[in-house]
């Protein structure tokens, strides 16, 4: 049984590591297609990672250690993440670890060190980019707890899978307070995630970057780590969206063969999904000024607080 | 018997000794040997009335109780510290040029003199010798007020003579009242109708109207000197103006000496109306100088004048308290003039060692004490402390018991006692930190100044606020009783 | 207790008593007399012939009550208020060539009327009193509150150093008189007391007022005027 | 020898009293700064942890005991009385000051406190520090309020003394004058409170205030006067003014006692008084810290993020925290009054924990920013850059404290503010309407608070330590001495194990909310490694297995990356975009890094800015940002004053005829008041 447990929270983990990159390769694909451009191969995150780990890391002189462990720890603080967040079953033994709120936290400590190596070195565009991030961060971060809140209202607990469980199995109602944090969940992730039309992964231009400014002294194999970090970021959030919002077809029995098997092409599926809606709201909305930014996270965050007003005002919505 | 004639004869033998002696170049140590003696003589008069409770000696003419038993030794006390502080400030003056050797033996001599008078109105048993003393204690300070002839001083002078004397007069008219009740109660034999003893075992006899007028003479005229609002005109200028030592034992002693004059005739005025008239009386004069003076303290420039005022806001609160009447409030109230006549002798000690390496009395050019003399800069800050009532000294603790008391008896009282001593502390703290504290500017001094009186002081308010010991605690029990009434 | 007059003739009876009224009156009129005063010279005058009238009343109660100590505060009375002051106030006014001084600026109508309200006030005040009083005079109680006050009110309104004293002492003479009526004079240490002091406050005066003069080349109070809270 | 003593309590006051004996026997040889500075430091450090050790064994065995000391007023003598509420901040008392003692050991060499000149000799500096020790540990075991108020005020001087260590720079005598007439003021309020908790018994102990019976009025009353006069201790907003300016002022080890230690001793009074004085709190009366608490600390939080000298950040931070901890108070009160014990007991789980951890955290930073105020004379973070290179073990120590501030996991600082978040979604459980509704509104302010923390810690540590240093005086800066070392190793060491034991922190602290909340802090699920506090929930939170499978991911990461391809580097310098030229003045200085917050949340402060012109000879760059209640409120108020006096200096003019005026009235009036009556 443990074994089995075991086993099964190496699984999600190791899916964790093998889906991200696909999913940024997809959501890729998915804009190439929606602007009628000739799409990049799936697999192409893959090769990146490749070739950046085979490359020599080159470090600036007055790097500190600090900046070579940021990688590392960042993506340690994925994966653990990427344990916890119920994508596949949700009785695994570590999602007892850390709660919701526990996960926001994770994430704030993986941004935290991002920002901190990128301000290491000590270059303009560096701390430009630990700015902005933090700036980003501190707007989404209540924001995302807000939707958390809203989800653990209406299910009397802030643990993921309990909160999926009982989304899942209670009877099917249409919830205004979900659908409200729904809205709000979908713009924290563009935010969290430098997406348009906060940040645009696609360009190097100073006056807009964020996430890609805090990257520029990174090479080689920390570059690597720090991409494939980011790429599972998006995966986690995807998965944290799949729990609140659409969590049907969690293993929540008993954890067995059968439950996993259903579970890996529904989560397939769902990606596929989000990944195309994803990058259909990129294509049809267009880059914002960087200090319009924290007016689209304050409009993220009124939509969560709405949501709970909601709920507070209508109570659990009547099930037949 | 033998230590009461002691004690009111050496001052005496001193004034006359320092007046007419030939001794020019001691006379500051001679002034403190007579001093020493006087305190030895009060503190023997103390031991025996602690041991055999309170006496009558030279015919009934003198009479020693808890209530001013303690006082003696507080005023005898005081005088020493007083005399060994003035040793070394008086030379520097003469150093500085400020005064004449002449002068200096006049200042002697009246200080003995002015330690008698205060010695001799605590001891009285006769109404009439209480004012007598009193208007001969405000006699031999007005020359002292003027010792440096300025024409600030003269004016400081003038006013403290008028103003007093106008006052005192007053008093005597409430004296001829008290003794006009008296006669009536006690028969026509002279002398003794004037004795508090006598008057005390009658009151409930005294005739009440006439009582009544007597007091409010009585209140207006002994009031003038313990500078009670608005009849504190006098004491803010004669504070400052005067030599440091004579603003101690003034704003210490005299003051005190004044309160416990009211207090004296509270009693018996109380014991004959029966009503709550005096009381009340007492409250709004304690208010009105408590409030009155926390304000102005924002307008002084002048640091004696700043403490001269805080005495007037410390006076009227002991006054509110004694008009609470009451065991506690009147425990307090006593407790309360206990250390603040020793906190703030401190602190014109202090003051006045400050003012000499300044230059000047201008608060604005005394800077950075600590730095160059820190004994005199931590005296002052710690002395300022204490007198605004921030533990462990002892004003706490009577502060303390005033206001608990005060919420329970007369709640009204509790905003304007609490704002008022809100604003003091603001006022006063700031001014006295940027004196001791700061870049500095002062000079050395000829003499070594002496600041065994300050810490002394310092010493004792610091044990009550920690710890009252229990016959002085029972001493103030006693006086309560005594004066207390309901 | 009874009226220690009473055993001897009627007849006298009442001419003590119209002696001792008209003393009591005539101290009144004095005190406003001094009130409306502007000369300085003339207020010594005054003063002297209000400790005259004092010492006569004393030793007119001390002649008919037989107390001995009256005799000997009379004679006091005569030596330092009719004699010794007013010969010192006449010395230092000659010393400090202020002989000629007045107070300028003195509304004395305005004084009168003042001093009469006030006057009736001290009836008023002495009036429930007066009847527990025992002695030949005790309707003299309220004038002698009557002439304090009036000495009060005239050290208010003057300007000049000297006249704020003569003040002073006329308020002492009411006192006096007070305690003469209200119950003959007081126990003798304290009446000695109370002449010392008086004495030792005219010396202590006089030398003031040269410290004064050498400071300010002037008895004028508003040369007194510079401290006090303003900016 | 001393935990062998009987009686803990008397334990207790015999260390208290060592530490005076200590601060005493500095007054010998004040100027030798081996004897007082270094060698009687080490013994307060000892007696610290002593009493630490102490109140931890009493807190585990439930002690209570009460003692009457021979000292104080002839009726009412010093009461003492140790219970689980004392312990506990007796707990934070000593083992926090026993890492600050160690660190001053080292850091009392002079510098700071000698540069100047005849600054405070060690010897003195020694005495006031320990003075302000033990009458901190006075007011935890007062039982009277005639004792605890001596305690207090003691407190408040002692801490005076030493912000105004530097009195020469007018600035800071300053800050200590309006520190001690905040303090002062708000001793006032609580006189005035016990006052009124008497009730009409006239007894001041503790023991006749809790049986005492007020009508609801009265204890409102007594409740908001003693919110009024521990916020101002604490600098609840809007009595925050005077922590800004004095924390900063005094030596940095002073600093981290008025942070650390200090404001929990407001947060103790208040607790003592809500919870044990007023024996049953009414619900509403939570309201107003919670709100309060909510204001200060998102007020605090904006603050610090445009802050640039490193100490009044670090200064604002706390006030942050104090009003999540004041808002935890609250909410605590009214689940109490709402008949919730078990969630009441949560809430102040949630406040208790979050004083210990900021006890340690703050400590720590503030005692990192004196080592980095010695190596480099700099607090002004527009002047500093890069210390990691030069001060690597200063820097190692403060990351943790700073993460451990910004509130992530697996550290402490987080573990308190998930409780706290916990206990705040309790709130749409309370029976009262529209309440409910706010409440979980609250936790919008505490998440929005704890992510702003973020932000100033990463702007705190990442213009410190990292980067290039900014001025190349800061070439020559140096690491500290091992025993500032070992203080600052002490405390992050405390961080860490409260961030990775939970569980034993919070069975430790259950007797403390039995006691005050009559529920203890239930382990629901108990198992050992897994914090679940929260009744009814399958709710949980396991640092260690984070931290453990994180190390294990990030381990594994490594050794793959090794093994199947290199480890090889090179170094290079930065990529300057080609721009050429790369300067360290390129960096963002502290304002620009606040520029975002301080954009957002504009209307929060008074900005003077002066922006160069293009025609400018030499442009210059200037901003200030002050606070608006201080233009707003307190301004005002010493205008009054003024005015007041200077209306009432009209009766003092000088003239004699008018000062007897004064008594003639005066006399005729109280006469017609004789002749009325």
């Amino acid at each position: 049984m443990k074994t089995a447990a075991l086993a099964a929270q190496l699984l999600e983990i190791a899916v964790a590591l093998a889906a991200a990159p696909l999913f940024l390769g997809w959501l890729n694909q998915c804009r190439a297609w929606l602007s009628n451009r000739r799409a990049p191969s799936l697999l192409l995150p893959f090769r990146q990672l490749r070739k950046l780990f085979h490359k020599d890391a080159v470090l600036a002189r007055n790097a500190s250690p600090l900046f070579r462990a940021a990688p590392y720890v960042v993506f340690g603080t994925m994966v653990v993440a990427a344990g916890i967040i119920p994508s596949l079953s949700a009785r695994l033994p570590l999602v007892a670890a850390a709660d919701a709120v526990a996960l926001v936290g994770l994430f704030a400590t993986a941004r935290v060190f991002l920002s901190l190596a990128a301000m290491d070195v000590g270059t303009a565009f560096g701390t430009l980019g630990a700015r902005r991030e933090m700036m980003v961060g501190f707007l989404a971060e209540p924001a995302l707890l807000m939707v958390i809140f809203v989800a653990s209202l209406i299910s009397a607990t802030t643990a993921l899978p309990a909160i999926s469980e009982h989304l899942a199995t209670r009877t099917l109602t249409i919830d205004p307070a979900l659908a409200f944090t729904a809205v709000a969940f979908t713009l924290v992730l563009l935010a969290e995630n430098a997406r348009i039309p906060v940040d645009n992964p696609a360009t190097h231009l100073e006056l807009t970057m964020i996430h890609e400014a805090m990257l520029l002294e990174y090479s080689a194999r920390h570059l690597a780590l720090m991409e494939w970090a980011s790429q599972l970021r998006l995966f986690n959030y995807a998965c944290i969206g799949f729990a609140l919002f659409i969590p049907w077809g969690i293993a929540t029995r008993e954890i067995g063969p059968a439950g996993l098997a259903l579970a890996v092409p529904i989560l397939a599926l769902k990606l596929a999904a989000a990944g195309a809606g994803l990058a259909l709201i990129e294509t049809v909305s267009a880059k914002l000024r960087i200090l319009r930014a924290p007016e689209f996270l304050a409009t993220a965050f009124l939509f969560a607080v709405l949501g709970m007003l909601v709920r507070g005002l209508l109570g659990a919505p009547p099930s037949p | 018997m033998i230590e009461l004639v002691l004690m009111l004869a050496t001052p005496a033998a001193g004034a006359t000794v320092l007046a007419f002696g030939r001794w020019r170049r001691h006379a500051p140590e001679l002034n403190a040997v007579f001093s020493f003696a006087t305190f030895l003589a009060a503190s023997a008069l103390t031991v025996r009335v602690i041991g055999q409770g309170p006496q009558l000696l030279i015919g009934e003419q003198f009479y020693i109780d808890p209530f001013n038993v303690f006082l003696v030794a507080l005023t005898a006390f005081v005088g020493l510290t007083t005399a060994l502080f003035s040793r070394p400030y008086m030379r520097i003056e003469i150093a500085h040029g400020r005064i004449t050797a002449a002068r200096l033996r006049l200042y002697h001599s009246m200080y003995q003199l002015f330690m008698l008078t205060m010695l001799a109105a605590l001891t009285t048993n006769n109404m009439g010798l209480l004012w007598v003393s009193l208007e001969a204690a405000t006699l031999s300070t007005v020359l002292l007020v003027t010792l440096y002839r300025t024409p600030r001083s003269l004016e400081a002078g003038w006013k403290y003579f008028i103003l007093c004397g106008v006052g005192i007069a007053q008093a005597l008219f409430g004296t001829i009242l008290l003794y006009f009740a008296a006669e009536r109660a006690l028969g026509a034999e002279g002398v003794t109708a004037l004795l508090w003893t006598h008057l005390d075992g009658v009151k409930s006899q005294l005739e009440p109207a006439v009582l009544a007028l007597a007091f409010v003479f009585l209140l207006v005229g002994y009031g003038t000197k313990a500078g009670l609002v608005p009849l504190h005109s006098w004491l803010a200028d004669a504070h400052a103006e005067g030599p440091t030592p004579i603003s101690a034992v003034l704003s210490g002693l005299l003051l005190n000496v004044a309160l416990y004059a009211i207090v004296r005739c509270k009693v018996l005025v109380e014991g004959s109306l029966h009503s709550a008239l005096p009381s009340r009386m007492l409250m709004g004069f304690g208010i009105a100088s408590v409030a009155l003076a926390s304000v102005l303290l924002w307008r002084q420039r002048d640091i004696k004048r700043l403490f001269a005022y805080s005495s007037i806001e410390h006076m009227g609160l002991a006054t509110f308290a004694f008009g609470m009447g009451g065991a506690v409030a009147t425990f307090a109230a006593l407790l309360h003039m206990t250390v603040h006549s020793l906190t703030k002798s401190a602190i014109f000690f202090a003051t006045g060692h400050a003012a000499q390496k300044a230059g000047s009395q201008r608060m604005e050019d005394i800077r950075g004490l600590v730095t160059l003399s820190p004994t005199v800069g931590w005296g002052l800050m710690l002395g300022t402390l204490a007198i605004l009532g921030l533990p462990p000294f002892g004003v706490f603790a009577s502060e303390f018991l005033i206001l608990t008391t005060a919420m329970r008896e007369q709640p009204w009282a509790i905003p304007i006692l609490l704002a008022a001593l809100g604003l003091a502390f603001a006022a006063i703290f700031g001014r006295v930190q940027s004196m001791v504290f700061g870049e500095t500017n002062m000079r050395r001094l000829p003499h070594a100044p002496a600041l065994l009186p300050v810490f002394a002081h310092l010493a004792l308010v610091l044990l009550l606020g920690l710890y009252v010991p229990p016959y002085l605690a029972g001493w103030y029990e006693a006086a309560a009783r005594l004066i207390g009434g309901h | 207790m009874t009226d220690p007059l009473l055993p001897s003739a009627a007849i006298h009876v009442a001419i003590d008593r119209q002696l001792l009224d008209a003393c009591a009156a005539l101290q009144l009129l004095i005190a406003f007399a001094m009130l409306a005063q502007r000369r300085i010279v003339s207020l010594v005058n005054l003063l002297a012939a209000q400790g005259a009238v004092l010492a006569a009343a004393t030793l007119l109660l001390a002649w008919r009550t037989g107390q001995g100590h009256l005799y000997v505060s009379g004679v006091l009375t005569l030596a330092l208020k009719v004699a010794f002051l007013p010969w010192l106030l006449h010395r230092l006014i000659d010393r400090l060539e202020v002989r000629f001084d007045a107070e300028p600026a003195l509304n004395v109508s305005g004084n009168l009327l003042a001093g009469l309200l006030v006057v009736v006030f001290a009836f008023g005040l002495a009036q429930p009193i007066t009847h527990l009083a025992s002695t030949a005079m005790r309707n003299a109680i309220g004038i002698a509150l009557g002439v304090v006050l009036l000495a009060f009110l005239m050290m208010i309104t003057r300007r000049k150093a000297i006249s704020q004293v003569i003040g002073f002492l006329s308020m002492e003479n009411g006192l006096f008189f007070g305690a003469m009526s209200a119950t003959y004079g007081m126990p003798m240490v304290v009446e000695l007391g109370v002449a010392l002091d008086v004495l030792v406050a005219m010396l202590v005066l006089g030398v003031f007022f040269f410290q004064i003069r050498e400071q300010f080349d002037s008895l004028d109070l508003h040369h007194l005027e510079s401290l006090g809270e303003r900016r | 020898m001393i935990s062998s003593v009987s009686s803990p309590l008397a334990a207790c006051l015999a260390l208290l009293a060592a530490w005076l004996a200590v601060g005493v026997a500095g007054l010998v040889r004040p100027r030798d700064v081996r004897y007082a500075g270094r060698a009687l430091f080490l013994v307060g450090a000892l007696i610290g942890a002593a009493l630490a050790v102490i109140a931890a064994r009493a807190l585990l065995a439930g002690t209570t005991e009460s003692l009457v000391l021979p000292v104080g007023l002839p009726d009412l003598p010093f009461h003492t009385r140790l219970d689980a509420l004392s312990s506990a901040f007796l707990v934070l008392l000593g083992a926090a000051s026993a890492g600050v003692s160690i660190f001053s050991a080292g850091y009392f060499r002079g510098g700071e406190t000698l540069a100047s000149g005849a600054g405070t000799a060690p010897g003195l500096l020694g005495l006031q520090y320990h003075v302000f020790l033990a009458s901190m540990g006075l007011v935890l075991l007062a039982d009277d309020a005639y004792a605890f108020m001596v305690a207090w005020e003691l407190m408040a001087l002692s801490s005076y003394f030493l912000v105004v260590t530097q009195h020469r720079i007018p600035e800071i005598r300053g800050a200590g004058f309006l520190y001690l007439l905040m303090a002062h003021v708000g001793a006032i309020s609580i006189l005035l409170a016990f006052g009124i908790l008497q009730g009409g018994s006239w007894q001041f102990t503790f023991d006749a205030m809790r049986t005492a019976h007020l009508s609801p009025a009265w204890a409102a009353a007594a409740f908001l006067l003693a919110l009024v006069g521990f916020g101002a201790k604490a600098g609840l907003v809007p009595f925050h003014v005077w922590l800004p300016e004095a924390h900063p002022a005094a030596p940095s080890p002073a600093s981290a006692l008025l942070s650390g230690v200090m404001l929990k001793t407001a947060v103790y009074g208040l607790l003592r008084v809500a919870f044990d004085l007023l024996k049953d709190p009414v619900w509403w009366w939570g309201l107003v810290p919670l709100a309060a608490g909510l204001l200060t600390a998102l007020y605090g939080a904006v603050f610090a993020a445009v802050q640039t000298d490193m100490k009044r950040l670090l200064a604002y931070s706390s006030i942050e925290n104090v009003g999540l901890i004041f808002a935890g108070i609250g909410l605590a009160i009214i689940f109490l009054g709402t008949g919730s014990p078990a969630l009441a007991a949560l809430a102040l789980g949630a406040t208790l924990y979050h004083c210990l951890n900021h006890a340690v955290m703050k400590s720590l930073l503030f005692l990192s920013t004196g080592s980095v105020l010695h190596a480099t004379g700099e607090r002004n973070l527009g002047r500093l850059g890069g210390l990691i290179h030069r001060m690597p073990s200063v820097a190692v120590l403060s990351l943790v404290g700073a993460l451990a501030l910004a509130g992530l996991p697996p550290l402490n600082g987080f573990v308190s503010e998930w409780l706290l978040l916990q206990s705040f979604l309790f709130g749409g459980r309370i029976p009262r309407p529209f309440v409910d509704l706010l409440i979980p509104m609250g936790a919008a302010v505490v998440a929005l608070a704890a992510a702003l923390a973020g932000y100033v810690m990463v702007k705190f540590y990442g213009v410190i330590f990292l980067g290039q240093p900014r001025e190349p005086s800061l070439a020559h800066a140096h690491d500290c001495g091992i025993l500032e070392r070992v203080g600052l190793g002490l405390l992050a060491l405390a961080c860490v194990l409260l961030g990775l034991a939970p569980v034993q922190v919070i069975a430790a602290l259950s007797p403390v909310t039995r006691l005050l909340a009559g529920s203890a802090l239930a382990q629901h699920g108990a198992t050992w490694w897994l914090l679940a506090p929260v009744p009814m929930r399958t709710v949980s939170y396991g640092p260690l297995a984070v931290l453990l499978v994180g190390g294990i991911v990030i381990a594994l990461t490594v050794l793959m990356v090794r093994l199947f391809y290199h480890g090889r580097v090179r170094r290079a310098r930065a990529w300057d975009c080609g721009f050429g030229a790369l300067t360290p003045r390129m960096q963002d200085t502290a304002e620009g890094f606040g520029q975002p917050i301080r954009n957002i949340f504009q209307s929060f402060f008074r900005i003077e800015r002066e922006l160069p012109t293009p025609t400018d000879r030499q442009p210059r760059y200037r901003i200030e940002i002050a606070d608006r209640l201080w233009r707003g409120l307190y301004e005002p108020l010493g205008r009054a004053v003024e005015w007041l006096a200077d209306a009432v200096a009209i009766v003092q003019r000088g003239r004699l005829s008018t000062y007897l005026l004064y008594s003639f009235v005066t006399l005729t009036l109280l006469l017609a008041l004789v002749l009325a009556a």
